[in-house]
This record gives C-alpha cells, structure tokens and sequence, in this order.
C-alpha cells in the first residue's frame, strides 16, 4: 500500500520534510509509527513522545489504533494551536 | 454558512452584511495579533489544506444543529501576520442572545484546538517558538460534552 | 469607554475602527428588531434621557473593571425602529476569549433589565403591546452575583 | 418640597403625562406613591400594583423605602425593556 504521509509545524521541521509518499503495510496508525521511527534518527526524534503528536487519517482526527484500510493520506502535527 | 480560510485580510463589515436575516441575535468574535512580550514582530501561522475547511465546516455545522443558528460563519487566516492583524473571526446569529453567545463560545473552543492550525512567534531575529497549546483550551471542550 | 444612545442607525465598522489597541480578542452582539411574528411593522423604544447614559456607563464601568477589559463600548438606540433594523449593541476587547465573552454577555444582561429603555410593538394598525419584561431576564442577572 | 414626578410607558399613557411637578411632605418613595394614588383614578389605576411598578430616584433605581430628602426628581415605570 501507498501512502502519503504528512507532518505540520515542529514535527515537519525535524522530519524535515512536509511530506514523504512511504510503501507499507501496516495495519495501523501505531505500526505507521514503528515503522517511520525504524526509518532514521530525524523520524525518531520527531515521532519519539506520541503524547505530543496528534494524528490525522485521510482529514480527520483519528487515534493511533485506527485502521489504514482503504487509506490514502495521514498526517501527523502537535496540538493544534488555531483561534 | 461561510468558512474560509485565507491568507489575505478579511473585513468583518462585508462578510456581515446580510448575515443572518431574520435573526434578533448577532455575536462575533474576532481574534488580533497581541504583542505583549514587546519582542514578537509576528505571527506565522501554518495551516493543514483541505483538513482545515473540512474541520471548519464540521465544527460551523455542529455548532448550527445544536443552536439551531439561523446563520453561521466562520473566517480563519495563514501566513505570515503582523501584531494588531485580525487572525480569524466566528459570528453566529440566533433568534435569542443566549443561543447566538453558546454558539459563538463553542466555536471558538473548537477553533482553537480541533483545527489544524498551529502559530510560531516571529521575533526581529526571524522565526522564534512554536505556540503550545494550552491545556486550558483542551479543558474548555468539556464543557460542550 | 464609549457609551451612546441615539436615534440613528449606528454603524458597527466605524464605531469598532482603532477599538481595543492590544486586545487579543473583540467580542460584539448586535440586536436586531425581529419580525417573527408578520403582524409586527417596527419597534418603538422609549427610554429615559439622562438616566440612560448613566445606567449604561454604570454597567459598562462595572464590566471594565470586573474581567480588565482593554475597551468597552455600548450603543443603544429609541425611537421607531423597523423589522430588521438594529436596535443596540456593545462591544468588549480583552487580552483572551473568556474575559471578552464574558463581560459581552454581563452587559447585554444588564442592559436588557437594568437600562430604562421600554418596547413596544408598532403593528399595521398602529402602536401594539409593550413589550413584557422576561422573568428569563431577570434571573439571567443571577449569575453575576 | 417641590418634586417633578416622571412616568414612562404604560405607566405615561395611564397618568396621561409624561411628567409632573408635586409639592409633597413625603419622606419616602412609598409616602409619596400613597399621595400620589389619592389625586385621582388614573394615578390609582397606574400605581395600584407596586410589583409591577420600577423606581428610580434622582435617575438611579431605588426601593419604596428611598428617602426623599434632597431629591429632585422620582421616576415611576416598568420593568425595563432593553437590549
């Protein structure tokens, strides 16, 4: 499966890139993580403290269980700061 | 309903007019740029395209079912934006204050940490901090639960 | 602190120009003459001259000191005032939402039973009921004490 | 003591004035009302139910118990209507 994979605000500046297209094939969120951290140094800084991420799947606000099935687009950002 | 979201200025006074007819009510919201600290110049503000209208327009139909609103709007801008700029607006208008104030309140808790924004201050030096969120906005949506 | 009460149409954007230097956040209601009812033609308010301006500069006072507002402002017309035509509003800049949320709804509390101004309904046939006080409006004031 | 006495609303249209000049003795609002209510029907319809009825002396609310001494000017009306 491809996907693409985006990143906002601090986390695309220590990925540095707001957005990488990543073959996998995890079935969720959480294994997405394992296996961005497992990519090099720059995604496990930026993806090391889950508590200060937020997650976004296809557009919507989702939690780290969510399934990728069907799946074109997540994205991952800090604690959104609008208003 | 209105959403947009916009790096350009917006003027409160033509995205009302018409707003609303009908209604006795009418509560907006505007949110500035403040320049407390003396050394912030700015505010970048990035922003999540797509996700951004689709979270507004979720978050603008929720707060009309739940007033029943006889109009809502909701205007948020991006980029790069100085102390004293307008950053956003929401305005509501109901048959009665209590439901266009409710409505206006539970907006702006929604805009402010269920919308992908996020700020940075841009001090004399260039980019400074990012923003963090704090956890009293988090808290302010349990009162809508 | 601007306080005025006039016949004329007011016009929101030129009273809200350079309001709140500083303010995070500007909250405005606006009360508009509702028709609901398709007997009714227009409002006629009355009030008292001389006692209103006090009343309304007592209670907008009272807001700026009670949540620190930056600005405060209250406008509130009598005469005849047709469907759809706007009767009053008021204005609050604070450095945060809550503040200026919360000062815009004490004074709109205050001013719907605390400021001499009496409605009546002016239908096709000429002058109608005055308008009766809401127990509502009574109570809401409550919530400040 | 020389007073001017105002009305406003239905309370106007009842007393069929708007205002109205009394040379009263009266040490309170409520002596005053009592003065008031005996001048004529129209005085006693419009001030027969006190609960319905507002105060405001020297253009500030007060209670039937305000003391008159000093005042210039007493206000009878409705409940207000504002906003």
């Amino acid at each position: 499966m491809t996907l693409d994979v985006l990143y906002f605000a601090w986390l695309r500046e220590r990925i540095g890139a707001p957005k990488e297209r990543v073959e996998t094939a995890a079935a969720t969120v959480r294994e997405l993580v394992a296996e961005l951290v497992a990519l090099d140094d720059n995604h496990a800084a930026a993806l090391s403290d889950l508590s200060a991420v937020r997650v976004a799947v296809d557009q919507e606000l989702a939690d780290l269980d969510h399934s990728l099935d069907g799946v074109r687009e997540v994205a991952f950002f800090p604690p959104m700061t609008g208003g | 309903m209105l959403v947009r979201v916009q790096q350009e200025e917006f003027d409160p006074a033509s995205l009302l007019r018409g707003f609303g007819p009908g209604a006795g009510a009418v509560v907006t919201f505007t949110g500035v740029v403040r320049g407390d600290t003396g050394r912030m110049r700015a505010l970048e503000l990035e922003h999540y395209p797509g996700m951004t209208e689709r979270a507004m327009s979720a978050i603008a139909g929720q707060a009309q079912q739940r007033w029943n609103l006889i109009d809502v709007a909701a205007v948020h801008r991006f980029g790069r934006l100085e102390v004293g700029a307008q950053i956003m607006m929401v305005a509501t208008a109901a048959r009665h204050r209590a439901e266009a104030f409710a409505a206006a309140e539970f907006l702006m808790d929604y805009l402010k940490s269920r919308a992908p924004f996020w700020k940075r201050e841009i001090g004399a030096d260039g980019p400074g901090d990012w923003v963090e969120a704090k956890s009293s906005d988090e808290d302010a949506l349990s009162r809508w639960d």
